[in-house]
């Protein structure tokens, strides 16, 4: 057996102990994890708490935008009627899609996750607990208000692709655009923050034996589309952040006349918005994988392929995105590129499905009422993917693009591939958070519903697209053979709808929550660890991992990790805890304390909203002071954090003893913090891309680039990179030193930028002068900002060393501190190097 | 030849969405996308028969059926072997398709025609073998049978995209750039097109006609494109005096304006208001009238104005503008 | 199809013009009716009035034509009888000089279906 | 790292590949040395495919993740070299 610590996997033999638990260790737990009471219910950071909000306020909004979908097929059931104005519709069907993608799909398996993800792994909770309330509670704020646009008819009615130059601010003056563009670039903040608390959650806290081959499926499909949403969602960052500068601006970043391009959105936009599709469609068939296999009674067969399946599927995604550009007159051996890709990326899903229908060959035939969404959403999302390849021809694809067979391949897609695995979802794990399963009579009636209306209102719509009808149609004219697949269309999604508002009369039946303890249990058998016993502390103690299925390999688990036989069977510092493991094979490393229940992310996330929403009103002043509010919340909810408690080293079982303050590589706060530095990282790579791009297709507007100072600029970020390092080997000799250092690194960075950003001036470039410009002094922009969150973060740390807070030798603020100032001088440099390399002489 | 509503080239006679346009192909660059079009259709339907038929196997199937489903090796012939074969070949028929229907091939042969996509019409400006515009007019494309089109498209504002199903795929009109696109008709015809890629407001009636003559009858129609001159009368008079000629041009009178579409020859055209409505004294009068009401948020104003003797006057004008 | 209709249409107002007491029956054929409905959709007669049961275009420049039957006028003028409708239908200005609407080119079979379709329209 | 390194071989070669390509796409053209730059790049991202399959084969893992680690390594090999197949059919035709 090998190690990957030097843990030695022996001592997992010693497990379950035997012999009576201490008696109040139970109680303490209770204590430690109490139940929220009155206004706490805002204040709480328990996962539990949190999963089910963030869940309930993703469903909310599903069921918003499905009404805004009947309101559109309404209009849609005859030509040319006018149920819906041309500028209503236009705003309909723009927030449909983009409150489906960005508010309801992505946060409801981000949901699902923070829900799931530390029961399955048998955490205490996810690692940063306060920033999974900050995510939720940015979201559930940014997200009503921006919904809330549409009863003012200020929605944007620009698409949910918004393309430019419909939606710049010449063919697009009011503030519509601007909800899109801030509303959902702050709701992307909120995504990526739940992603690094996944990343770090699924890797960093998973029960002890649990390696990389016995995690469950859900855990290797969350992980997967974490690191998506890390790669993928800095694009559209971007892209809305320069749409939204050129908007206010007016720097031509997109604006063909002034050296910009409306193309370079496109690849941004779909850089992000492919890989999208299967960000929402593989937590969904992560959930599937492990239904499928409790409702067959069996194991799932094809483990390893199914990861592989999701590993191939995380990749091969971002090579697909200008398949939704076939049509822009890309030369034919790049659109061949990207249809290889296309059908590339369908094998592993067939590699999936293949699983699916396996583990149904050797288990058990059983329909209740998960197993039937688990069928219904095979059916129905293999039709999807079969009309995928089709359109991934491209020849194919002029044909269909932008017709509503595209439409019905999408909703084939994303109903089946997402929408109907969650259903199977709320059924099948509802058990353990509700005192009451839901009715597996009246399922037959939702699925029964759902399934048909789903059918009868998109299969007809490949019909409606093949005959000519074009997407994002507010009506159509008579006489072409249109009506009738509309309106059969029309009454299968009030089909739909009526399935879905059965589910509806469902949960208000029978949804009582219990998060606590007197839920329904297990009552389809699963034998992931979500189902051992549990109360908000999760299970009472954290079992070792022998097996991908341990409840069904070992029928003891339950009692022995209810009679606390495991590790941590209390609290063993009486604080808030969990078993920090490594990364493949799950060996313990450290315990985390973790904060508790806190009004401060709940501050930040309100103030963080109001200055977003304050921006697109355009009212500055009070934006500017949500802002500094925002900045101070979110210190203040830090300052509590990164302290060393009593006892240096704790036994957590068994005699096992490990660390309770851990610094460097190894340190949870470390690998958020690399994470955020690839979503900085990316996000830069991405303005670099758009550089090189209006290089290669807007020549003849660009300028020669400054030269001359390209050394010292150099030089400057040099020193700022070496004195951002020095900081933590520096730190033995007490807190001073990093805290000068960090001055020295700001200083030389800020020198650097100022020398970058006089020498383009010199070259008498501005930002409005053309797409080169605007590019260029975006990238100086974000240098900018980041390095003014450096200056933050060293101010910081001047204060913590202040008030003799600076944890000796090592700490975590300073180690933190050390990597992002280190991160904006390698930013800076690479910035100042990469514009003056495009255009030289 | 005058294009008569009831006549076999009138746009009523374009279509009644069955058979669907796509699987309907009246050209060389559409018939080859409707037999892929059909094999991709069929293939799938054969595909997603064969997984039905799988789970129908996983579900209810006898056990040795079931425990040859039941494994890894299964999952690798069904998710693997098997898609790695039907998916190369169709990909290369894809791949030899794009190069073969792109329009990067191009041999000097074509008619040329550049049509400029506008909120929410159609530029068509009517070009000779070296490129030099010949003819302007707009929403309406005529061209004679089999002889390949190259078409250059562009866009005066936002993004488009030129779509006529039953010719050709489609291709976007993007800004700053010009794509090009091969059409042909090999039958006499109206085709209809409509723009494809949202571009705002009215996006919905943004429609466009492809009129395919015989080789006689295109030129007949060629050599009809002359402009009026000299042409004076009261109809003209309130064309100029009521503000319609700041954004519409008519050859050979002072209206000159370029907002709009060039009303020369609007009287032949065979639709108004960008391929939505008949052309006929009485809509003419209509969209003159009110064109809100009939395509709302369009550009044009709604002319309450004119008295009814004026409209009528106009429009009967603008009628005779064959 | 559409010559068929005008054919039809011309072959009923021979037969009316042979019979030399004809019985104006309260509603014309259902074919007839059809067809001008049919005919009033194809000439876009909506880009001025709003038409019984034809969703679009809706136009707002002349009188909605709805319940048309019950009218006793035509354009407040003339007597509402199925011939002068037809005749009106084709060409108004020459029987009410000072009409907005435009004579439209249709023939004498179609004007006959309009009028007899606009005719049935009763509330 | 290593571990990583081992599982995602495949996918990290095919996504060198594939962004290789774009770049010549986007960057380059598609005049025949652009083709012929994509079909290098194809057979190397092959051998390199091959070798890394031969690694894993000849250093067969002793313990369960190891050999699960190079199972799903040896998958994604398979399945990211037909991808890499295809990606190089459009400097071929088209």
């Amino acid at each position: 057996m090998r190690s990957e610590t030097g843990f030695d996997p022996a001592l997992y033999d010693r497990f379950p102990t035997k012999g009576r638990r201490p008696k109040g260790e139970e109680d303490e737990l209770r204590r430690i994890w109490c139940k929220p009471k009155g206004w706490e219910y805002l204040t709480v950071v328990n996962n539990n708490y949190v999963g089910i909000y963030y869940l309930g306020t993703a469903f909310l909004f599903f069921l918003m935008a499905g009404v805004l979908a009947l309101l559109m097929r309404a209009q849609l059931a005859a030509p040319m009627l006018e149920i819906l104005p041309q500028g209503v519709y236009n705003q309909v069907f723009t927030m449909h899609g983009t409150v489906m993608m960005f508010l309801f799909a992505v946060p409801a398996v981000e949901a699902a996750g923070v829900l799931l993800l530390p029961q399955m792994l048998a955490a205490r909770d996810l690692p940063f607990p306060r920033l999974s309330a900050y995510a939720f509670w940015a979201y559930a704020v940014g997200g009503l208000c921006f919904f809330a646009s549409i009863f003012v008819g200020l929605a944007p009615d620009g698409g949910w692709f918004m393309y430019p130059p419909l939606t710049s601010k010449t063919y697009s003056p009011g503030i519509n655009t601007d909800f899109w563009l801030l509303g959902i670039g702050f709701i992307e903040i909120s995504a990526i923050a739940g992603a690094i608390e996944i990343i770090v959650g699924v890797l960093r806290t998973r029960a002890p034996g649990m390696s990389l081959d016995k995690m469950p499926i859900f855990a290797w499909s969350m992980l997967v589309f974490a690191v998506m949403i890390v790669i993928a969602f800095p694009s559209i960052i971007l892209g809305t952040l320069l749409l939204e500068i050129e908007r206010a601006f007016n720097w031509p970043f997109f604006d063909a006349t002034r050296g910009g391009d409306p193309m370079l959105w496109q690849h941004l936009f779909w850089f992000f918005g492919h890989p999208e599709v299967y960000i929402i469609f593989l937590p969904a068939a992560g959930m599937m994988s492990m239904i499928v296999a409790t409702v067959a009674k069996t194991e799932l067969v094809g483990y390893r392929l199914i990861v592989l399946a999701m590993l191939a599927t995380g990749f091969i995604s971002f090579g697909v995105w200008a398949h939704h550009m076939f049509t822009t007159g890309m030369p034919p051996m790049t659109t061949g590129f990207f249809s290889a890709a296309s059908m590339a990326v369908s094998v592993p899903a067939g590699l999936q499905v293949f699983s699916w229908i396996a583990t149904i060959a050797i288990g058990k035939r059983s329909f209740n009422a998960p197993g039937l969404f688990v069928l219904g959403s095979i059916v129905i999302f293999v039709t999807g993917g079969l009309t995928g390849v089709m359109v991934a021809m491209v020849p194919f694809d002029w044909q269909a693009h932008d017709s509503y067979f595209i439409v019905a391949h999408l909703h084939y897609v994303l109903i089946g591939g997402m929408v109907f695995p969650l259903f199977a979802a709320f059924y099948y794990w509802i058990p353990m958070v509700s005192r009451r399963a839901l009715s597996e009579r009246l399922a037959k009636w939702v699925f029964g519903l759902m399934f048909t209306g789903m059918n009868i209102a998109f299969l007809p719509m490949h019909l409606a697209g093949l005959q000519g009808m074009p997407r994002r149609v507010y009506t159509y004219l008579p006489g072409q053979g249109l009506e009738l697949p509309n309106l059969i269309s029309t009454i299968g999604a009030f089909m739909l709808a009526v399935g879905v508002s059965l589910f509806l009369v469902d949960l208000a039946r029978n949804f009582r929550l219990a998060l606590d303890e007197g839920n329904a249990g297990n009552v389809y058998d699963g034998a992931t660890l979500e189902w051992l016993p549990s109360a908000l502390y999760s299970t009472r103690s954290i079992p070792v991992v022998r097996s991908p299925e341990p409840l069904r390999d070992d029928p003891k688990l339950a009692e022995d990790v209810e009679k606390g036989r495991y590790f941590l069977p209390g609290s063993a510092t009486g604080l808030r805890e969990t078993i920090v493991t490594s990364p493949l094979l799950a060996e313990p490393q450290y315990l985390q304390i973790m904060p508790g229940p806190s009004a401060w992310p709940f501050a930040a996330a309100i103030f963080t909203a109001g200055f977003f929403l304050a921006l697109t009103v355009q009212a500055y002043s009070f934006a500017w002071v949500s802002a500094v509010l925002t900045v101070a919340s979110v210190l203040r909810w830090l300052w509590d954090t990164d302290r060393k408690v009593e006892k240096g080293e704790v036994d957590i079982g068994a005699g096992i003893m490990v660390p309770t303050y851990v610094t460097g590589p190894s340190s949870h706060g470390w690998w958020a913090m690399v994470i955020l530095l690839v979503v900085m990282a990316m996000i830069f790579i991405m303005a670099l891309f758009s550089l090189a791009f209006l290089w290669s297709n807007q020549p003849s507007f660009w300028a020669a680039p400054p030269l001359g100072d390209a050394v010292l600029i150099s030089l400057l970020y040099g020193v700022a990179f070496a004195a951002a390092l020095a900081a933590r080997p520096l730190l033995r000799r007490g807190p001073t030193w990093p805290v000068l250092l960090f001055l020295v690194s700001t200083l030389a960075s800020g020198i650097a930028l100022w020398l970058d950003w006089n020498g383009w001036n010199a070259t008498g470039l501005g930002p409005e002068a053309s797409g080169q410009g605007a590019v260029i002094y975006a990238l100086q922009a974000l240098e900018a900002f980041a390095l003014a969150i450096g200056v933050l973060m060293a101010a910081y740390c001047a204060a913590r060393a202040g008030r003799g807070l600076i944890t000796l030798p090592r700490s975590n603020t300073i180690d933190l501190t050390m990597l992002f100032l280190a991160y904006c001088a390698a930013q800076g440099l690479t910035g100042a190097l990469f514009g003056r390399a495009f255009g030289m002489p | 030849m005058i294009l008569r509503p009831g006549s076999s080239l009138s746009v009523t006679s374009a279509g009644s969405g069955w058979p669907p346009a796509v699987f309907d192909p009246a050209g060389p660059y559409s018939e080859p996308v409707t037999t892929l079009a059909w094999a991709l259709l069929l293939g799938g339907t054969a595909v997603f028969a064969l997984v039905l038929a799988a789970l129908g196997v996983a579900l209810f199937g006898s056990a040795a059926l079931k425990a040859r489903l039941g494994g890894e090796k299964a999952i690798w012939i069904g998710g693997f072997a098997f898609p790695a074969v039907v998916l190369t070949g169709l990909l290369i028929w894809g791949l030899m398709l794009t190069s073969s229907l792109s329009a990067t091939r191009v041999t000097g042969a074509e008619m040329r025609v550049k049509i400029i996509g506008e909120m929410w019409w159609w530029r068509v400006h009517y070009q000779d073998a070296e490129g030099r515009e010949t003819l302007r007019d707009a929403n309406e494309l005529h061209i004679p049978v089999g002889k390949p089109v190259l078409l250059e498209l562009e866009t005066a504002d936002v993004i488009h995209s030129f779509w006529v199903p039953r010719l050709g795929g489609k291709m976007d009109m993007i800004p700053g750039r010009t794509n090009r696109l091969l059409i042909q008709a090999d039958k006499p015809g109206v085709y209809k097109g409509q723009c494809a890629e949202y571009c705002g407001g009215p996006h919905a009636l943004m429609g466009f006609i492809v009129v395919a003559h015989t080789a006689e009858d295109f030129a007949r129609w060629k050599a009809s494109r002359v402009p009026a001159r000299g042409e004076q009368g009261r109809g003209l008079e309130l064309f100029l005096s009521s503000g319609c000629a700041a954004c519409h041009t008519i050859r050979g009178t002072p209206a000159t304006g370029l907002a709009g579409p060039d009303l020369t020859h609007v009287g032949s055209r065979q639709t108004l208001g960008a391929g939505i409505l008949p052309n006929n004294p009485g809509t003419m009068a209509g969209w003159i009238a009110d064109a809100q009401a009939i395509k709302p948020a369009n550009r044009m104003p709604a002319y309450h104005q004119l008295s009814a003797e004026e409209l009528l006057a106009v429009s009967e004008y603008l009628v005779r503008r064959k | 199809m559409i010559w068929k209709g005008g054919v039809a249409g011309s072959m009923l107002m021979i037969l009316a013009a042979c019979d030399p007491a004809p019985i104006e029956p309260p509603l014309a054929d259902a074919g007839s009716i059809a067809r001008g409905k049919a005919a009033a959709q194809r000439l876009g007669c909506g880009a001025c009035h709003e038409l019984p049961g034809i969703d679009w275009p809706k136009g707002r420049i002349g009188p909605s034509l709805a319940g048309f039957g019950n009218r006793a006028l035509i354009a407040g003028t003339l007597p509402n009888d199925l011939p002068r409708l037809a005749a009106f239908v084709a060409d108004a200005p020459s029987l009410v000089p000072g009409s907005g609407m435009p004579a439209v080119p249709m023939d004498a079979g179609e004007a006959h279906d309009i009028a007899a379709w606009l005719q049935s329209q009763r509330d | 790292m290593r571990s990583w390194a081992i599982l995602l071989g495949g996918l990290l070669v095919w996504a060198a590949h594939f962004f290789l390509l774009y770049g010549i796409g986007e960057f380059a053209g598609a005049s025949t040395a652009a083709r012929g730059g994509v079909l290098i790049l194809s057979m190397l991202a092959l051998l390199v495919d091959f070798w890394l399959a031969r690694r894993l084969i000849t250093l067969r893992a002793s313990d369960a993740f190891g050999r699960w680690r190079a199972d799903v390594a040896l998958g994604g090999l398979a399945l990211t070299a037909l991808a890499v197949l295809w990606q190089a059919l459009p400097a071929l035709i088209g």
